[in-house]
């Protein structure tokens, strides 16, 4: 990040957030902002609610309280396919991909949301449906292109392997043309060169679609580079928040987390 | 070895797309509606068409419903023979109610019954899941053919408690009753077959399909995609059972001719019905017409294979010894290849594509 | 096309055909990309609209008639069209090979003196930009695929968008601005600059005209009865002469269309979808894709490998014949049929080679035993020998007179002629018109009456058909006075399979020694299925077992040379197994991986005197250049092994 | 008016109208019921320890009867037949182990289910061309008499048949909570890994589990089968322990048992108060439909704890 990066409104924001499993509060009041085209990263120790955090966000759980507004709607609880179609798109820790379909049916599916034509159309597979089917085909195509699995296209998902099932289910996400984009560990399990192509997946993105993306991810060095801002979550906690300075500085995060080796 | 594909290259999405993108491919489906629409009739009797090749299609068409909702939704279902039974039902109803109407309109508003029905029961399906499912998709097997058997009217207060297939023809072709030609027959089975395959496999390689898959591989991905999965569940029952209900009323007037409530029962349908598609390959519209075809003519074959090597046994004993080698044959058969027919069909196209390498 | 052009050629520069196609040939598909999953395709019109509008973009940008425009990235469509937009302004296109490092790019520009640069991506982007500042000559860079050029604000950048959004407006405002420019050109005009890599000293830019490119395109075509109906793969470099002569000269000479891979990795994946009916390749790939051929064969089924070899054992008998249109028995004939539906029809389709009507290998010797294998699966495979200097063809072999150890006669209207010191010299109309900037070089090569030297050592036998030995100033004596050809011996060891690379020494020396690089995929498939276990190309070429195999290699290459009196003393004494593969990056070998002699002699002088004395081993430290540009050392203990001499008191059987 | 008296208010008035009757029909239920758990248990035991939903325990149930009906017609006597019977239901246990458990090792469950269905259909043909397909009867000594117990009329036979199968279910869940063995059995549905550290071989387990399901088969067989005759439709016997299943759960053993018994009670009340205004005949679905109107309620079923989707 050389020069100064500019950034629009807030298009996310969270207040109080708390959540909790049969009485362990796993979220507790936590609350930050996301703005326009910036690289937000949510980072803590294991356990610290950083998954569940996001599964909030994209209403997956349903927190006891709380206030999200995405782009300025708020809503309390809502749907997750609700959330898809406001333009909230999610990668997980977990790779969460259709193992028995192809790269490209993946992609497709991405895109679901966007394709209307019904099935007495499909059935016929003739007219708007075919249409359609094309058009987001080439869409779908411009996804592989960007994240250069092309020559995997036509695999089953099932047989590739683990970072390459990463890129898919990043495509997948990408698919959807989110306005936001919820990352999971994106990098979990990769090698070094598996994660610096990532890291430039994920910055692309961000630039060349404008796309939000709030991360979040383990290895501290990736984090610094490349977000914008950090969220620092322990024990369900918001401890800290700011630029990757900033959090680097604050005490409470290097006892927390900093200080604690990891890995 | 026949496969020349080196050149087929596709300039368009549309052709890489394409049901048969491969040439040989297309030559392939030719023959074979050739065979099935020319040659068939003119070689096949009266035997053929009634014992193995009528029962085939309409099992087929019965097992493509069936794999919609299990092959590619995951939404194990053993209620087949009763949506089945609700096709054949409101057939029943509407030709003899309404005479006039024709016996394919019939057919097809049957499936819209059969549709409405299944959706019902698909209703569980947003909340109960895999085998607790399937436990209570019987609850609408026994259920509905309670209902078939105990309320008069649906039988028409016939006091033997069958419904029989009335005459009927169809641009002067008698399709239904006694009388009906079996080529006659044979091609109404097989015209519902082709149309039926090819409108599943379109559904299947669309968004629809892939809505389907998303749910069955990993449905709370698919959620958070944004796939509705009550929506997409109750859309798979929908369908499947559209399929089913017009199987079931192909399966009464085309092939049957007449029946009671026990022609739909476990045993007779639903565990045939799911074992063709397990046998055929999940997911696969292929794979469910090669396992209804194996599956209808294993007991055929059965039947007659011992007197024609002149072994002979009683009615009796032949008929558990079929239930044996059947049972046998299925668990072999998962043992070999527990991804079916589809399966090995891939193989051995996959080995004639890259013949003589072996990969 | 009005009377009063009458007298004016109207196809004789590459804007021009560009223009006669676009009328002729419109909506036939001039150019294939895959890209996007599927064959993208242009319509000659259309690629007449697209380089009009770039032509007037880069003229928009400021481009002067004359200027030169280096052109560097992958088979691309648009890169294709950039040279031809060049052409179209007056301009002269320099293609450069695409994986040049910044400094060999560096000197291009330089000695080019290139105000403009059309390149393929990012990669490319920031190679110019590394060098940018020591180029106070040029001016703007034009970039085809945008991705993650998107902060790249550098003004003198432009996409090829950009550039052609511009020519769309200069285009209206000023209408007849290039059909003038076009017209303005004549085939004498320089139509391309090609730097060529050389084994030694610096690249030399070599000058060819339109015509020359246009006259040997069409000569080729009609010889071999190519039209617009043929495709090829656009695969090989385009600072390469022969992507050049067939990608472009071909194209637009005769229509053929041109069909561009997804990328360098999956140009096999391409070659079998798009299935061309034209296709060249140097001796390697057919060597690479016999040996998969052979390792998949290797891996198959027993009746499936009796069957193959049964089959294949058919078409050397007769397949020959049977594609020469000789007489063959029946019985041969019908087997041969039966072999083509169950073996050399599917293997050609594998291989996507199922279409091809002509394909060419030349650059290096090809191996008797895979020229033979490729044409008795009925594949018309021909051998040519050419040169950057040429225009490609200077000598060509004709349908009916192939045979595997000649070149062929002499292209159309070219005279071959051998010099007193055994170098090939030619003359005809592909003959370059000079070497850039470089006077004497041109003065050396090229005679006042237009005979060009090659630099190769080679003979016409009675048939005139021309025979290449080797290098002409590579060709040595034994102190005994016997002639020493490494390159010929080296060719011979590298066709086998599991010989990648040699090097051999000799001249001056009392016997001849070699260096040996392993064929990796090749050993190593080898070694799997003996059980042999291994860590890396260093740790197998160490192995004993392996050593045996190689030098198994070399006493069949001995028995080879020891039928030929000439060659008899030529036969490999010594040799070792090189511990790291020969690199370009190391610049060991050229880019075009032809052996860079003095490096190697330079560099591993250590082993080369182990070889030439009666040490048993050697060791040895290196530099190496890893792939992500860092370098480090590799040391390692080389066994020197002695190979069987066949002795040249005895007398040879054939005598 | 006159439907909803029919199915929402006569009933109950009829049940409140005579609580001896009411009683009677409870523990009617109750007697039917534990031996649906005693099914149901076998059915939980073979799903937890291989996976298998297995549809072939009816037609266990049946075989074994008509095993040990075919012995005693050839006048073994009664104790050796049933120990002859368990040999040969733990002979097949080796043989299904090894010849079909093994190799379908890591299927999918649909497809194991679909074996147990070739399963069933195995042991119907065989049961019934070893020893014939007419109905049997089956006396195993147990007098089938009625008589009343504090105003409430009880059969003898059933009362036997329930403590038998009562015991038999306490001996099981003992023996799954209290023993090594047990303990094992229960690892292994849940961690092949774990079950390994236990010290049992896998393919033991199998074994154990489906001769343990052929030993409740051979239980039930003659429980049932003393009461109406060993005959084909002992096999639907299969079809009554489902519902018990997914109201308590495929692998929970209190589930089974509690589930076995409430579906008892409530079939047998539908059928006697209810069934009149349906028609009769209910049994064959009204569990069924019990259950899944249960479960629409609770979907984790009587036990089974909320579940927390992670992802």
């Amino acid at each position: 990040m050389t020069q100064e990066r500019q950034f629009g409104n807030t298009i996310l924001n969270v207040e109080n957030v708390s959540l909790s499993f049969g009485g362990v509060k796993a979220l507790d009041s936590v609350s930050f902002d996301v703005l326009e085209g910036e690289v937000r990263a949510i980072i803590g120790p294991n356990g610290a609610g950083k998954s569940s955090m996001l599964n909030c966000i994209n209403g997956f759980y349903k927190p006891t309280e709380c206030t999200i507004a995405f782009k300025g709607e708020s809503h309390h609880q809502m749907e997750t396919h609700q959330a898809a179609s406001m333009g909230i798109a999610r990668t997980f820790q977990n790779i969460a991909l259709f193992k028995g379909m192809t790269t490209l049916d993946n992609v497709m599916t991405g895109r679901n949301l966007k394709m209307k034509k019904n099935f007495l159309w499909q059935s016929l597979y003739f007219g708007p449906a075919v249409k359609e089917e094309l058009e987001h085909r080439e869409a779908a195509e411009r996804v592989i292109d960007f994240l250069e699995i092309e020559s995997i296209r036509k695999t089953v998902v099932g047989r590739l392997p683990y970072g390459l099932q990463k890129r898919v289910e990043l495509a997948r996400a990408l698919a959807a043309e989110p306005e936001m984009l919820l990352l999971d560990e994106p990098m979990a399990g990769m090698n070094h060169e598996e994660k610096e192509d990532m890291c430039r997946y994920i910055l692309d993105v961000n630039e060349q679609f404008s796309t939000t993306i709030v991360l979040i991810e383990h290895d501290m060095s990736v984090v610094m580079d490349i977000s914008d801002r950090v969220v620092v979550l322990d024990y369900g906690e918001k401890i800290a928040d700011g630029t990757p300075d900033e959090v680097r500085a604050n005490q409470r995060v290097v006892d927390a987390y900093l200080g604690v080796k990891h890995d | 070895m026949f496969y020349r594909e080196a050149g087929q290259f596709k300039s368009s999405y549309q052709a890489d797309q394409a049901i048969f993108p491969i040439i040989q491919d297309r030559w392939f489906m030719a023959i074979v509606f050739v065979v099935a629409y020319l040659v068939i009739p003119l070689i096949a009797d009266e035997y053929w068409f009634q014992a193995v090749l009528i029962p085939f299609y309409v099992f087929a068409i019965a097992a493509i419903g069936l794999n919609i909702l299990t092959g590619y939704c995951g939404q194990v279902s053993l209620g087949s023979g009763a949506f089945m039974a609700v096709g054949a039902y409101a057939t029943f109803k509407l030709v003899t109610g309404f005479p006039e109407l024709n016996i394919i309109i019939a057919f097809l508003l049957s499936g819209l019954f059969a549709a409405a029905v299944g959706m019902i029961f698909g209703l569980p399906s947003l909340r109960i899941k895999g085998f607790y499912l399937a436990v209570a998709t019987l609850a609408a097997q026994f259920f509905i053919l309670w209902v078939f058997n105990k309320v008069a009217w649906f039988f028409n207060y016939n006091p033997s408690g069958f419904i029989t297939a009335p005459p009927r023809e169809v641009f002067g072709f008698l399709v239904s009753g006694p009388e009906a030609a079996p080529v006659t027959r044979y091609y109404v089975s097989l015209i519902f077959l082709t149309i039926f395959a090819f409108a599943a496999k379109n559904m299947a390689r669309g968004h629809l399909g892939r809505a389907w898959m998303a749910i069955r591989d990993m449905d709370v991905a698919a959620e958070i995609i944004g796939i509705r999965p009550l929506h997409t569940k109750l859309l798979a029952f929908g369908i499947s059972s559209f399929f089913c209900g017009v199987a079931g009323a192909l399966y009464i007037f085309v092939w049957l001719g007449s029946a009671e409530t026990e022609a739909f029962d476990l045993l007779n349908v639903s565990f045939p019905v799911l074992f063709m598609i397990i046998i055929g390959g999940l997911g696969s519209v292929l794979g469910s017409i090669l396992g209804a075809g194996f599956i209808t003519i294993l007991p055929i074959f059965l039947t007659n294979a011992p007197p024609m090597v002149g072994i002979a046994i009683s009615a009796d004993f032949a008929k558990h010894l079929e239930e044996i080698i059947f049972g046998v044959m299925i668990i072999f058969f998962l043992i070999v290849e527990p991804a079916g027919f589809n399966r090995l069909w891939q193989i051995a196209k996959e080995k004639i594509r890259k013949w003589p390498f072996p990969y | 096309m009005s009377g009063d052009n009458a007298g004016i050629n109207l196809t004789d520069t590459f804007p021009k055909l560009l223009a006669h196609n676009a009328l002729t040939l419109c909506d036939r598909v001039s150019i294939r990309e895959k890209a996007f999953g599927i064959w993208q395709s242009w319509t000659w019109s259309e690629v007449a609209e697209e380089v009009r509008m770039l032509a007037c973009g880069l003229k928009s940008l400021g481009i002067n008639d004359g200027d030169k425009v280096i052109i560097c990235g992958d088979n691309r469509p648009r890169l294709y069209w950039s040279m031809t937009a060049v052409q179209a302004m007056g301009c002269i296109p320099v293609p450069v090979y695409q994986d040049s490092v910044a400094e060999e790019m560096q000197y291009i520009y330089e000695h080019a003196e290139a105000r403009f640069s059309i390149v393929e991506d990012q990669e490319q982007v920031d190679k110019v930009l590394e060098i940018k500042e020591k180029l106070p000559a040029l001016e703007h860079v034009v970039y085809d695929d945008p991705r993650g050029l998107r902060n790249y604000n550098q003004p003198f950048l432009h996409s090829f968008q950009d550039v052609q959004e511009l020519g769309r407006k200069h285009n209206s405002e000023n209408p007849g601005l290039y059909d003038d420019s076009v017209a303005s050109k004549s085939g004498d005009d320089t139509c391309i600059m090609l730097y060529t890599s050389g084994t030694t000293g610096r690249p030399k830019g070599v000058m060819l005209s339109h015509n020359s490119i246009i006259i040997t395109a069409r000569n080729a075509s009609n010889m071999d009865g190519l039209t617009d109906e043929d495709s090829i793969l656009a695969y090989l470099p385009m600072a390469w002469v022969g992507d050049n002569l067939f990608s472009v000269g071909q194209a637009y000479t005769t229509g053929i269309c041109i069909n561009c891979p997804e990328s360098s990795e999956t140009v096999l994946e391409d070659l079998r979808e798009v299935g061309p009916s034209y296709f060249f390749a140097p001796p390697r790939i057919f060597e690479n894709i016999l040996t998969t051929a052979t390792i998949r064969i290797e891996d198959s089924a027993k009746f499936k490998q009796r069957m193959f070899h049964y089959f294949m054992g058919v078409a050397k008998r007769v397949g020959i014949d049977i594609l020469d249109g000789n007489r063959v028995a029946f019985i041969d004939r019908l087997l041969y049929s039966l072999g083509d539906l169950l073996v050399y029809g599917p293997l050609k389709n594998v291989l996507g080679l199922s279409n091809i009507k002509l394909a060419y290998t030349g650059g290096v010797a090809i191996g008797p035993d895979i020229f033979v294998f490729y044409r008795s699966l009925g594949l018309n495979l021909k051998q040519l020998y050419g040169s950057t200097e040429a225009c490609v063809f200077i000598s060509m072999q004709r349908n009916g007179e192939v045979r595997p150890d000649t070149s062929g006669k002499a292209a159309p209207d070219v005279d071959i002629k051998i010099a007193d010191n055994g170098e090939v010299m030619f003359r005809g109309p592909g003959t370059f018109q000079g070497y850039f900037k470089n006077e004497e070089a041109t003065r050396e090569t090229k005679t006042d009456d237009g005979w060009v030297l090659t630099g190769d050592a080679g003979f016409l036998d009675d048939d005139n058909d021309l025979h290449i030995i080797d290098r002409a100033k590579d060709v040595g004596k034994l102190t005994n006075n016997d002639m020493f050809a490494p390159n010929f011996i080296e060719n011979k060891l590298k066709f086998f399979p599991q010989i990648r690379e040699a090097v051999t020494f000799g001249d001056g020396r009392d016997y001849v020694a070699s260096f040996i690089n392993i064929d990796l995929e090749s050993v190593a498939n080898w070694a799997e299925r003996k059980n042999l276990a291994y860590s890396g190309y260093t740790d197998l070429a160490g192995q004993e077992s392996v050593a045996e195999l190689i030098k198994d290699c070399v006493e069949k290459v001995n028995a080879d040379l020891a039928v030929d009196e000439n060659l008899r003393s030529s036969q490999i004494k010594r040799f070792l197994i090189l511990h790291k593969e020969l690199d370009a990056d190391d610049g060991e070998l050229t880019r075009t991986r032809k052996v860079r002699r003095n490096v190697i002699t330079e560099r591993y002088s250590e082993l080369i005197n182990a070889l030439y004395s009666d040490a048993s081993h050697c060791e040895i430290e290196a530099q190496v250049t890893f792939e992500d540009g860092r370098s480090g050392t590799i040391r390692a203990d080389l066994q020197i092994r002695d190979a069987k001499v066949i002795g040249s008191n005895q007398s040879v059987a054939a005598e | 008016m006159e439907v909803l008296n029919t199915f929402f208010v006569a009933p109950f008035l009829d049940m409140g109208s005579d609580l001896i009757f009411l009683t009677e029909v409870i523990i009617g239920g109750m007697m039917a019921g534990i031996m649906y758990s005693l099914v149901a248990l076998g059915f939980v035991l073979i799903y937890k320890a291989s996976g298998v939903f297995n549809y072939a325990q009816g037609a266990m149930v049946l075989f074994a009867a008509l095993t040990l009906v075919g012995l005693m017609e050839r006048h073994v006597p009664l104790v050796l037949a049933i120990i002859l019977t368990m040999g040969v239901m733990i002979g097949l246990a080796f043989l299904i182990e090894r010849y079909m458990l093994r190799k379908l090792v890591n299927q999918a469950q649909i497809i194991l289910f679909m074996a147990a269905i070739g399963l069933n259909f195995v042991f119907e043909g065989a049961g019934q061309i070893a020893w014939g397909s007419n109905v049997k009867k089956l006396d195993v000594g147990i007098p089938d008499k009625s008589f009343e117990f504090g105003g409430i009329l009880l059969n003898s036979f059933d009362l036997f048949a329930a403590c038998t199968a009562a015991i038999l279910v306490a001996i099981l869940a003992l023996f799954f909570q209290k023993t090594p063995t047990g303990r094992a059995l229960r690892a292994v549905a849940d961690d092949h890994q774990a079950a390994l550290a236990v010290g049992i071989p896998l393919n033991t387990i199998w074994v154990i589990v489906w001769s343990v399901a052929g030993f409740v088969a051979l239980v039930a067989g003659i429980m049932w089968g003393g009461k109406a005759g060993v005959q084909f439709s002992l096999v639907l016997i299969a079809l009554k322990a489902l519902p018990v299943l997914i109201l308590g759960g495929f692998e929970s053993v209190p589930g089974a048992i509690i589930g076995g018994l409430l579906i008892g009670i409530f079939e047998k009340i539908s059928e006697v108060y209810w069934g009149p205004a349906f028609g009769g005949a209910i049994e064959g679905w009204f569990a069924y439909m019990a259950a899944l109107i249960f479960l629409m309620f609770r979907p984790q079923g009587l036990f089974g704890e909320k579940i927390i989707e992670r992802v």
